[in-house]
């Protein structure tokens, strides 16, 4: 008795030599045009001008600002905060946010240093002890978040507390002096290390970041896997159900970010010369990641965004920061000024990404 | 019928709190057929393809495919088995785009050098492969294959998530109301393209709310009630208006009247 | 018998370095010791959370090290009166009656010291110096004030309110900034003064890690020779620095000392209800203070870093 | 037609990026009318929505309302115009109950001082008000009232959500494929609700794939291509076949064929 | 021609008798099933077992844990992070985060002591302009988020800076003592008496928190405004597009947090007797009150999650901390150990609802 349905779907018959072009409209192509296009599918765009723009007004306003070796001081000085802002981003774009990531870096730098100088370890075997231990400490993260299935954000505030206090009980609170690793573990200073192109001197510790920038850059942009981080952070149950292993693919970004933090320990090391454990980057690390992170243009309700941004965020709050002290600041202004200024950044980031919309 | 069903299931029952979605049901789908799933809003058509596919583990009942005794813990085990599904709420992620979307979990590398040591993506290749199939669906409204698919239309979002499907499905193909934010036009694509996957000797459950192309495709008709299956009639057996009354409570199938 | 150790923080060497005289000690009397301490530089209400568990514990005393030294009057208040005594250590309260007893060194004295010592070091120079500070944090607590302000005192600069530091007029000051008394603010606080006047040839750091710090990032433009770094504290790794030329010289304390002397107290305090007397002339028992450097100068007294390496801490 | 449209919109423009979603679009809407918008996936009806209930800002061309010239810069807005609207995305909070979701911006308050001083919400009339709702339009498996939204299968929600604009409409009700997702009995029971709309004065804008249920209800048709209005129709001058065809770009109406 | 169109949908009159009963199943009634459901749908639940576990084992630890002194110190250390608490919940709800939430507590409490002081106004009204200025505080947050859309991480973490360095510069770092305020301006200190009901002091900061934790839960529960909360936290585009008025209702929210965080301020005159520039609370108060809104099971996500659980999150974190104090811990590893009961908190809470699901 099926005929009933033929006469129901009869009226489709009008669909016998429907078009069959791929539908296309002509593009508005003026130049201003043109640049919101651009603007819109760049994201690390808008962070890059405004570092420009922060770094002509410095210039200006301060006469030394402009010297080359004044430029190269940012650089070293966002060293670290880069690395760790690179952990900071992977995690950010799974949607989850990682407060540990100071911590780690603090207690692994002590652990590469202890390892060495307590238990009498070559410093290279040291340096990869570490490296794999803060990869453990971002494994038990991943751990956590992944398949025991807490808020990320828990997860991190408690291993933050764990990590930063074992560190202290680990080190008996113990500094370990430069000269005393430039004698004995020369490695362990490695990142400290510049060149120095027409007397400016560059740290090997800026090219590690501008490396690890690149290479996170390619393999979130260009693999599976990097198209898998960004998968789970829009939206984690349709990755589940499109096939992608949500539950590895979190612990290995945890993970991931560990390494990175243990390895933005050890250019700790060459860049304070010494091994502490009361390091501020401990505490505020992971404050100062996730400024850069944001400020770069990364969502953090994940899945958006990009690691290059990320770099720009990190140089903007160095150039301020830099730059507010030489025009002769006073610290609490500082503090001030660079309040005001995080959050005109990002006003001007979303102004221009809602003029190009 | 002799044959074994490919894929079958007894007594499932799931419940959500005060909620009763599946209550001791069974499902049989047999090899190469069509077998359309219909019933009223909320009659749990949807928590019986989930609990099939993996994506909900039901509080008790078995599940069989080929005769072995299966239990999914993710949909992604399903889909090791061959079983491919689109879910009413189409499992997309919107920031990605169309050709990312489709290849989701199975991506394309470059050859040479490039795919193996730098694992790098061949874009156009999969584009070229997201386009082709979105062509065959006929939906030509789409501009820009590399769109975020959150931009999509609705009807078009739903075109892409049945277009994967239907490319990488190998053992069961599964569509939860393929259809529902569809034109004319490309409603019937969809119909012929579960043709001809069926033709490919691949059987495809359909859920859907349109009785004309259920009575149009489907080889046996599932009618489900309440949470568990009313009967499963064929649709040269009875007409539409027989089959609405079912699943809606106006009548009641006699026993006999269960196609095995 | 129980006491109590209220630190700062239990994450600079200087506290640790308390509480484990304070252990050692406890241990010999046979008394329970429970230490508590903030959570970062200047958390007053960790210590204040500290007290009250204290109290609620009934324990015979509290030896503090007070965030802050006005606010925290309240709280050891309502310990006395519940029965314990209370001693100051390292950082006298205001008023300095608030406590049973306090065990310290002049912070001020220390910074003093380091000045004078600056100043006569540099001679003629001294005049045209370009001094970069240090300090320790923002919120200014008071060990960080007392020896800011004594420093540039001893070294002959107009303090202005001497109760906050950054509000000198003295061109000679470059600039103040904050290291959170570590090697890292250290550093970061040494590189900026330095684009900011790469001529500094005076940097006064509020303690031994942050003037490690101030000595890498001097190093990494070579000025470490020409530079005179002084800092204040005394510690073990600090000395040695002094020993090697990277600090000109440091105001040594004694916290082992203050904190063996505060649990004797108390264990007196709990026996027999004695309570300690303060130094002759002073309102409170003066642990001492000694300027460690390897280049003594007129007018000053001192010691060498051998000796100091003897009394050092940590 | 001598009457004033009471909802036009003349030369809308709204581009996404390079997407032209709609291209120099016009609209009219007259007084107690049942329209009916057709349109392949993409053509942009969902655009053109969203557009005369303040959800987007067309890019250029202008809106009128009972010949006031409007321009809404938020839902909310129009509402206060007493323009209803049912998105395609349906707009529910899932973690609220249906209860809350019917009643958001507009609760009820208890009688007496709890309502006036404690602002007290009056949950036992809300839920009886939501359910009577649901009851009309036959939802009948929604076994609790307080389930929250999240929890309710696809039709359900949309159920809920279309009982939500008819029950609230004033001046317009729009709704964007609202049996998209319904089975026959529920799709049914939309249908006679719009007429009871319709029949308390109140013009309807109805986005709709399913022909035979367009060409039933609607007064005219509004065939949607490409980004803009193609032509309108009244169902009894033109088949099913010739609207599908239309659309499609398989025939093109003469100029003469378009219904003022 | 619409005759065609009958025949199309002919298949309907298989309608006609639809059962038109509104669907029911039995329900399980064990005892377990019940306990389930239970505590599936009070959210509040989860943490409140915790805190009664944690409570046990301490009494059972520590000989001096369960007398009624005790428990009192706990609930006055709880005051000032509970009040926090209720001014995050609100905002964690709405889907934000306010990482300002301290400072402006302790700004506002030195705007009260030092109008008061500096400027001789009257102790009531200085009270009134600090609320008035905390409010206006939350206010710009609030404004910042709702109308120039900036994401509130970063909107909050700016005026967290902004308002702690203008905290010390306005008031020079200059603590005012507790005996002068006592005498000169004791309403400032108000939330610092106690009636002690059989000798143990209860602090009337105490009773403000159960008063202020009770409003909030009706408000939240029973009024439109409270729905709306929720509605926008949930998703805050469907919440617009249903009539609710997000960007008012976000100022509001943070306006409201933010005169919540004065009030805070207030007691913390009231709890330590003096007013100091530089309280901790100033730095640890938004990590704090994120604390115990995590582990009161408000997700961080918004949209779920209820004010009473924060409570007992706060208490839970109070426990925690006075009962390892009282077994005699060191500090270190009582951070170590409530980073770990942090995780395990949420943990089984985690464990609990997925096993009611
Ligand atoms: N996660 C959940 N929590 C609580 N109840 C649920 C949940 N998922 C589904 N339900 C309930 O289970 C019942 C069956 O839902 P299901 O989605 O399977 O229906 P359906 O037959 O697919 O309906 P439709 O045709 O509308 O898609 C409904 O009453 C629904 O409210
Ligand atoms: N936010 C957006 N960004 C970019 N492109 C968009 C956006 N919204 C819609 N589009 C594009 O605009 C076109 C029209 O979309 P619209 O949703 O209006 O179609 P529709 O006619 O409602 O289709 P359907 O019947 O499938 O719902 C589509 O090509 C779509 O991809
Ligand atoms: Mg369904
Ligand atoms: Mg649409």
């Amino acid at each position: 008795m099926s005929s009933d349905s033929k006469a129901a779907t009869s009226y489709e018959e009008g669909l016998t030599g429907a078009s069959e072009k791929v539908a296309e409209f002509q593009e508005k192509k003026t130049a201003l045009g043109r640049l919101q296009h651009w603007l819109h599918v760049t994201p690390s765009a808008v962070p890059m001008i405004v570092l420009v723009a922060a770094i002509i007004i410095f210039g200006w306003a301060s006469p030394n600002f402009f010297k080359a070796v004044t430029l190269s001081t940012i650089l070293q000085q966002i060293a670290i905060v880069g690395i760790l802002g690179c952990a900071q981003s992977l995690v950010v774009l799974t949607a989850g946010i990682d407060l540990s990531v100071g911590a780690i870096a603090v207690f692994s730098s002590v652990l590469m240093g202890q390892i060495t100088f307590r238990y009498g370890v070559p410093a290279p075997i040291s340096i990869l002890l570490g490296l794999g231990l803060g990869t453990l400490m971002g494994l038990l993260n991943g751990v956590l978040v992944a398949y025991v299935k807490l808020p990320p954000f828990i997860v991190t505030l408690g291993t933050w507390q764990i990590i930063l206090s074992a560190n202290y009980i680990f080190s008996a609170n113990e500094t370990i002096r430069s000269s005393e690793i430039s004698e004995v573990a020369p490695a362990l200073q490695f990142w400290g290390h510049a060149i120095q192109p027409g007397g400016v001197k560059v740290l090997y510790a800026v090219f590690l970041l501008i490396a690890l920038v690149a290479i996170l850059a390619y393999v979130l942009r260009h693999t599976a896997w990097g198209r898998h981080v960004y998968a789970v952070g829009d939206d984690p149950d349709a990755a589940e159900l499109s096939g992608v292993q949500t539950k590895r693919l979190l612990t290995q970004v945890y993970a991931l970010a560990g390494l990175l933090c243990a390895i933005a320990g050890w250019v700790m090391i060459g860049r304070f010369g010494s091994v502490s454990p009361s390091a501020s980057t401990g505490q505020l690390g992971n404050i100062q990641s996730i400024t850069a992170v944001v400020i770069g243009g990364i969502s953090l309700f994940g899945g958006r965004g990009s690691i290059v941004g990320m770099f720009f965020g990190a140089l903007i709050v160095g150039v301020f920061e830099m730059g507010l002290k030489m025009v002769g600041t006073d610290p609490q202004w500082t503090f001030f000024l660079i309040g005001v200024l995080i959050i005109l950044a990002v006003a001007v980031d979303q102004w221009i990404r809602k003029a190009s919309a | 019928m002799s044959q074994e069903p490919l894929l079958k299931a007894r007594g499932l029952y799931k419940r959500y709190g005060k909620v009763t979605a599946l209550n001791n049901c069974d499902f049989d789908l047999m090899p190469g057929e069509i077998l359309a799933v219909i019933g009223d809003n909320g009659a749990g058509k949807s928590s019986l393809i989930k609990a099939l596919s993996g994506a909900v583990q039901p509080d008790e009942g078995e599940i069989t495919l080929e005769g072995r005794r299966v239990q999914f813990s993710s949909p992604l085990e399903a889909r090791g088995e061959g079983i491919e599904c689109v879910y009413q709420t189409l499992a997309m992620s919107p920031a990605l785009s169309i050709a990312d979307n489709m290849f989701m979990g199975r991506e394309l590398r470059k050859p040479g050098i490039m795919g193996k040591w730098f694992r790098q993506l061949d874009r156009p290749a999969m584009e070229k492969f997201a386009r082709e199939k979105l062509s065959e669906l006929g939906l030509m409204t789409i501009q820009n294959i590399n769109q975020a698919v959150e931009t999509l239309s609705g009807g078009q979002r739903q075109g892409v998530a049945v277009a994967r499907a239907a490319a990488f499905g190998s053992k069961v193909v599964i569509l939860d109301e393929p259809t529902a934010a569809l034109g004319v036009k490309e409603s019937r694509r969809v119909l012929e393209l579960i043709r001809d996957v069926r033709a490919r000797g691949i059987p495809i459950i359909l859920i859907s709310h349109n009785m004309p192309h259920v009575f149009e495709v489907a080889d046996r008709i599932h009618i489900h009630r309440l949470g568990s299956r009313l009967c499963v009639i064929r649709p040269q057996d009875y007409s539409m208006s027989d089959a609405v009354a079912f699943m809606t409570g106006a009548k009641v199938p006699e026993a006999a009247e269960v196609a095995a | 018998d129980s006491a109590c150790l209220i630190t700062k923080t239990d994450t600079n060497p200087f506290f640790v370095k308390m509480k484990e005289g304070a252990e050692a000690k406890a241990k010999e009397l046979g008394v329970e010791l429970k230490a508590y301490a903030g959570r970062i530089d200047g958390d007053h209400e960790g210590q204040v959370a500290a007290v009250e568990s204290c109290i609620a514990d009934g324990a015979k005393g509290i030896l503090i090290t007070a965030s802050d030294t006005k606010a925290i009057v309240d709280s050891l208040a309502a310990a006395r009166e519940a029965g314990l005594l209370v001693i100051a250590l390292d950082t006298p309260l205001d008023p300095i009656d608030a406590a049973d007893a306090t065990f310290a060194t002049d912070n001020f004295k220390a910074g003093e010291l380091i000045g004078q010592w600056a100043k006569a070091t540099m001679g003629e120079g001294a005049a045209s110096a370009k001094i970069a500070m240090l300090d320790l944090g923002i919120s200014q607590p008071s060990v960080d004030v007392l020896r800011d302000q004594g420093f540039l005192q001893g070294f002959g600069i107009d303090l202005g309110d001497p109760a906050k530091w950054g509000d000198e007029t003295d061109p000679r000051i470059i600039g103040h900034e904050v290291t959170s008394g570590n090697e890292e603010g250290g550093l970061k606080a040494m590189e900026t003064l330095l684009a900011k006047d790469p001529d500094i040839n005076m940097v006064y750091t509020i303690n031994e890690p942050s003037a490690a710090g101030a000595y890498e990032a001097l190093k990494a433009v070579g000025r470490e020779k020409d530079v005179l770094i002084v800092s204040v504290d005394g510690g073990c790794p600090g000395v040695a620095n002094v020993k090697d030329g990277v600090i000109g010289a440091t105001s040594q304390q004694y916290p082992l000392d203050m904190a063996s002397r505060g649990i004797e107290a108390i264990a007196a305090f709990a026996k027999d209800g004695t309570k300690p007397v303060p130094t002759e002339g002073k309102d409170f028992v003066d642990t001492g203070v000694a300027l460690v450097t390897d280049k003594p100068v007129e007018g000053v007294q001192s010691i060498d870093s051998a000796k100091g390496a003897e009394l050092c801490w940590g």
